[in-house]
């Protein structure tokens, strides 16, 4: 769909996206394990394939909502990187100055409205988020970011009827990586799966390879295409695999030995790595890219690591305008 | 100034609002056919299928939603039917709306307005007449209102809707025929000042939502009886008047909270327990509390009636207490 | 499946119970008129076919749910009638004590587990009644009955995933008459339908139409049978018509003049009648049981009406054993 | 009598139980492989599948189902995770699990134990960390439970699924790692006794849940500066040792009531009104509350430590209290 040129430079895009997914996320949880960050750490090893093909295709006035796993899609829907970090450090520079932390990550500067602490809880907010811009006249779309385990709640249900019945420019994206923080998906999921959940709620699906960031870009923009074309809601159903642990401090033990090797060698960014140098991309240019991901992101662990903490008087602001309570600290 | 209905002046009030602000539309179930009460009667002709959205019966999503829609600036009015049915929607409400500005260092103000119409009404029994108010006076980020006359109904709907705060607006369904005056530029009504519903020295009575004919009954035979009542209507919850309710507790030294509501638990609790933390029990001779007991409210009207508070209730209440 | 003769009296029985439900809920909008039944009413006038075509297949030791239109289900299930007409009457003898009236009927001695005043509040009870009784060693299984405006509720989803994962024995019955309140089902449920939504669920789907008795029967009769043999969950899709508006006070005004005539012709007792006729079977002998249902049920409504109010004393009873409150009335 | 933790203490009493009635089980996410906090370490070996059901992410049918299995005779254990995700399952547990009993004129009794790890734990900002109590105590048909201690947490819950009420228990998850005695054969604690955790006559403190360790170091710091707190841990809010509670008002003459929850609307209004309407203004001196300010409760450190309740503000509201 797009020339040669044009189609390396995308390619390259998404490199640099899940590489900077990828040194965020790793920097993190070498943090959180140096006690630098508090309260729990959800990241996305593995799964950064998705959350860049998708966000390639949005624009800047384009709104995501994203779930307790939400690292990977603030940054490739451009959210501040130091607002982002801060934010994990609990630092008053944070895009949440320092109140919400890991699992509400959120920068409406660029359309993220927020990570959520509640599985499935983005989904009833975007389908909304796109009926009020509709209202408003904008051509945005919303995307909606959730795993697998959210499509046993009932708000994917009530979301993806409501979006079909409103016809409304939402593009759902399934990131199915297996398995709902200690139980594989398989044992509580009835059915033939995410896509066909779908339909039957009058929102065409479409399955991908979630570690094959092109696939997923392509997959994406077709969807998109069709959103922005006024078609109603799509949904992407994307495989793919968490390397790490539910949690920072979760080592996953239960999984078979030879599992998550298996898994190594799929992972997204090896894979677009191995196309790109048959493509005939310097393996310097791929590793430059990753050698600066990674001296941003311990550049920014040392700048919140010096940031100033949150003056406590602030804990009493932003709850509401009518009725606020005042206090000292 | 015309005579109306309660369930008339919030009407007339979110249609005021409606026409003022493009930005301003209603969501709910049948909202489109006018509402359950007639409340957005006339609406759908006048402003669309895009800002009067009949949903399905999906109440998590109609409030998650509203809550969406506000995040990009629109300023829903989330319609819940009947309030026992918000039940279904307590992630979206307690967990999101009421957060989503403070958990995001605000970054977002969800201006929401969520109408719940709540109390009992015809022998609805259980899961059709619960009065559930002071739980969200326990949750911050949110305004709690409970108007119970039609000018303070629209008043307050009006002050709702233009509020950036997610408004908790309890519409008493049980008083939507309740006839008074509404003028017509319908003009906002500040939360948290009282209304004082009748001046008096012997004792303070203040009450809420479906309660306040009962405390005004209540009032006036007292009244006949040469007691003097102090009573006012808080009108919301949250903010609450407590200035006004420490006056007038300091001029009478008695305090009678009256509220439909289970007295355990009730809003009348943190009446009674601020009163004698702000004024010291020294300057309080006597405070109690009279709401339903606890028990869900059953469906006969012989164990209703034998549950709720009432008029006859009320006084007795307020004559025991002056005996203390 | 059956021999002329069972099947001959097969049918009878579903007109009996028919007959009876319609005697029954008339006699109630009746008395409700009158003012002697307090609160909101919902009946199922045109709807019979469905509680009497399924409950036909039900052992006394299976149980049911049911929602906010129950009479009919309870009737068909069983539910003793004195206890029922003096439960929406409010009185001392119903089988609630005059506690839940119409919306809240419930008749456990015949494994009524109760009507609910939630849209597909009943969904979660039915397939937990489904776990608990095969954690008791029981065969017995569970009827879910709920409308078509209950599959917009995340309990849908969360139900039938449930119960087809778990393999529970519960049949699934979705009463769709078309319209939930005062909005017509098909404006606010997108997709293929409920039968599509069930299977994307792993629970098997028959549609079958709700207003022939003896096919709702043999469709029942067959989902039964495999529920009872251990193949999991069921839905039966039994599309249908409500000749009377939401409540006892509405008169669904908002339909087209013709439309509720229309629907008159196809209703289910109407339709019995007119095979059991042509089956050979007298008028007279229809006009008996016709009639003697209405003779029941008008008898029901004098004793219901004669019947003591409950004394106030037991508004305080039934709350619960520790930390009851107690009151004087 | 061994040492062990709290969430041990929890683990060995459903697990004596389980052992007793075969019609007890439990249901929840990832309970096959524990529990999120192992407090069902071992029971899918021992019980099996159909006993230790691990079920999806579906908190409404977690919730729902526990009823319905409740309604056919087993006496389900519903875990609930953290208790934030209860926002989930309201309708099922406030519509229904609450009324049922009564709604049906007694033709079943839900004998269910919701458990809800509840408060504030390891900064996990607003979605994770509330303190929900007091609304459940407005809410008839339903038991409260909120131990402190390994003891009161296995002796609680050996009586929770005993009762034939729902007993709503609330695990408090900051302190699961809090040491104590339990004895080897669990024995029921009856609900609505208090535990004296301190005899004094200057003041009375009371107190529940991850508080109690708060007011058991502050009493100790008051002691050392010679006040002498009678301080009580309720150990339940419904039913409640008014008794217990107003006796020792009687004699200290003053109240302070310290829990984790938002002071407003919280379980200590109740405990001040309560007092102050059986005793009589006249007995009180003083009367006060100490909770966490009507604020979400934030992410950072800094922030959560300058709302949520410690010894240090304990002592200093004790005090302030005591010069009054
Ligand atoms: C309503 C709700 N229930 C339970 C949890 C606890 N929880 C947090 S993440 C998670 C697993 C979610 O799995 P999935 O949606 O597949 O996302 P993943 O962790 O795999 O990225 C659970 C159960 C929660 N946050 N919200
Ligand atoms: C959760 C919830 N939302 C809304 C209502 C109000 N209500 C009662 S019945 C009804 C319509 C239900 O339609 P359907 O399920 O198709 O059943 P029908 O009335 O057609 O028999 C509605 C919206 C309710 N009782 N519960
Ligand atoms: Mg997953
Ligand atoms: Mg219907």
């Amino acid at each position: 769909m797009t020339s040669g040129g044009d189609n390396r430079a995308r390619l390259l895009a998404l490199y640099a996206t899940m590489c900077r997914i990828r040194a965020f996320e790793e920097t993190a949880l070498a943090a959180h394990r140096a006690g630098e960050i508090p309260g729990p750490l959800h990241v996305s090893v593995g799964q950064e394939g998705v959350a860049a093909g998708v966000c390639l295709n949005l624009r800047p006035d384009d709104r995501i909502t994203s779930n307790h796993r939400g690292h990977g899609h603030a940054l490739a829907k451009g959210a501040g990187l130091a607002g982002m970090m801060e934010e994990l450090f609990g630092r008053a520079g944070g895009h949440c100055r320092g109140k919400g932390g890991s699992m509400h990550i959120a920068d409406f500067s660029v359309g993220m409205l927020g990570a959520n602490g509640v599985v499935a809880g983005g989904i009833p907010i975007a389908v909304g988020a796109a009926q009020g811009l509709r209202l408003l006249g904008s051509t945005a779309i919303v995307c909606c970011f959730f795993g697998d385990g959210a499509i046993n709640r009932g708000p994917f249900l009530e979301g993806l009827n409501w979006a079909a019945l409103y016809r409304l420019p939402v593009l759902f994206v399934c990131e199915d990586n297996g398995v709902a923080a200690f139980t594989r998906a398989e044992s509580v999921t009835a059915g033939p799966g995410v896509a066909a959940r779908a339909e039957a709620l009058g929102v065409p699906a479409v399955s991908v390879d979630g570690n094959d960031a092109a696939a997923v870009d392509e997959a994406a923009a077709r969807l998109v295409a069709e959103l922005r074309g006024g078609a109603g809601p799509r949904l992407l159903h994307a495989t793919t695999y968490r390397l790490t642990g539910h949690t920072s401090t979760d080592p996953a033990a239960w999984r078979e030995a030879g599992e998550v090797e298996a898994a190594r060698a799929q992972e997204p960014i090896l894979r677009l790595r191995a196309r790109l140098l048959a493509e005939g991309v310097a393996a310097k240019a791929l590793d430059a890219v990753e050698g600066d991901a990674r001296a941003e992101m311990s550049q920014a662990r040392a700048d919140a690591l010096a940031a100033p903490w949150p003056d406590p008087a602030i804990a009493w602001e932003d709850v509401q305008d009518s009725g606020a309570v005042t206090g000292v600290a | 100034m015309a005579e109306v209905t309660l369930v008339e002046a919030a009407r007339l009030a979110a249609l005021q609002e409606m026409r003022r602000d493009p930005r301003v539309w209603v969501l709910g179930e049948d909202v489109a056919r006018g509402g359950l009460f007639g409340q957005y009667r006339g609406f759908l002709e006048e402003f669309g299928p895009q800002r009067v959205v009949s949903t399905p019966i999906s109440e998590s999503t109609i409030m998650g939603a509203g809550l969406g829609a506000a995040l990009v600036g629109t300023r829903p009015i989330i319609e819940m039917r009947i309030f026992d049915f918000v039940m279904c929607a307590m992630d979206e409400l307690v967990n999101q709306i009421a957060k989503i500005r403070y958990m995001f260092g605000g970054q977002a103000k969800p201006a929401v307005v969520v109408r719940m119409p709540h109390g009992i009404w015809r022998n609805s029994a259980a899961q059709h007449s619960q009065t559930l108010e002071s739980w969200f006076t326990h949750i911050p980020g949110v305004v709690v209102a409970v108007p119970a006359t039609p000018a303070d109904t629209a008043g307050l709907l009006v002050s709702a809707i233009r509020s950036d705060d997610p408004v908790l607006f309890f519409d008493p369904k049980n008083l939507f025929p309740l006839k008074g005056e509404v003028a017509e530029a319908i003009a906002p009504i500040p939360f948290g000042t009282a209304r004082r519903m009748r001046e008096g020295t012997d004792l303070t009575i203040v009450t809420w939502s479906a309660a306040v004919p009962m405390v005004e009954e209540a009032a006036a035979t007292l009244a006949a009886r040469g007691v003097s009542a102090d009573a006012l209507d808080l009108r919301t919850l949250w903010p609450w008047d407590e200035d006004a309710v420490a006056a007038s507790v300091e001029r009478t030294r008695r305090l009678l909270v009256v509220h439909e509501a289970v007295t355990t638990g009730g809003f009348g609790a943190e009446v009674l327990a601020r009163v004698v933390e702000r004024l010291g029990p020294g300057a309080v001779q006597a405070a109690a509390r009279l709401g339903q007991p606890r028990v869900p409210v059953p469906f006969a009207p012989p164990l209703e009636d034998a549950l709720k508070p009432d008029a006859a209730k009320v006084v007795a209440a307020a004559e025991a207490l002056l005996r203390r």
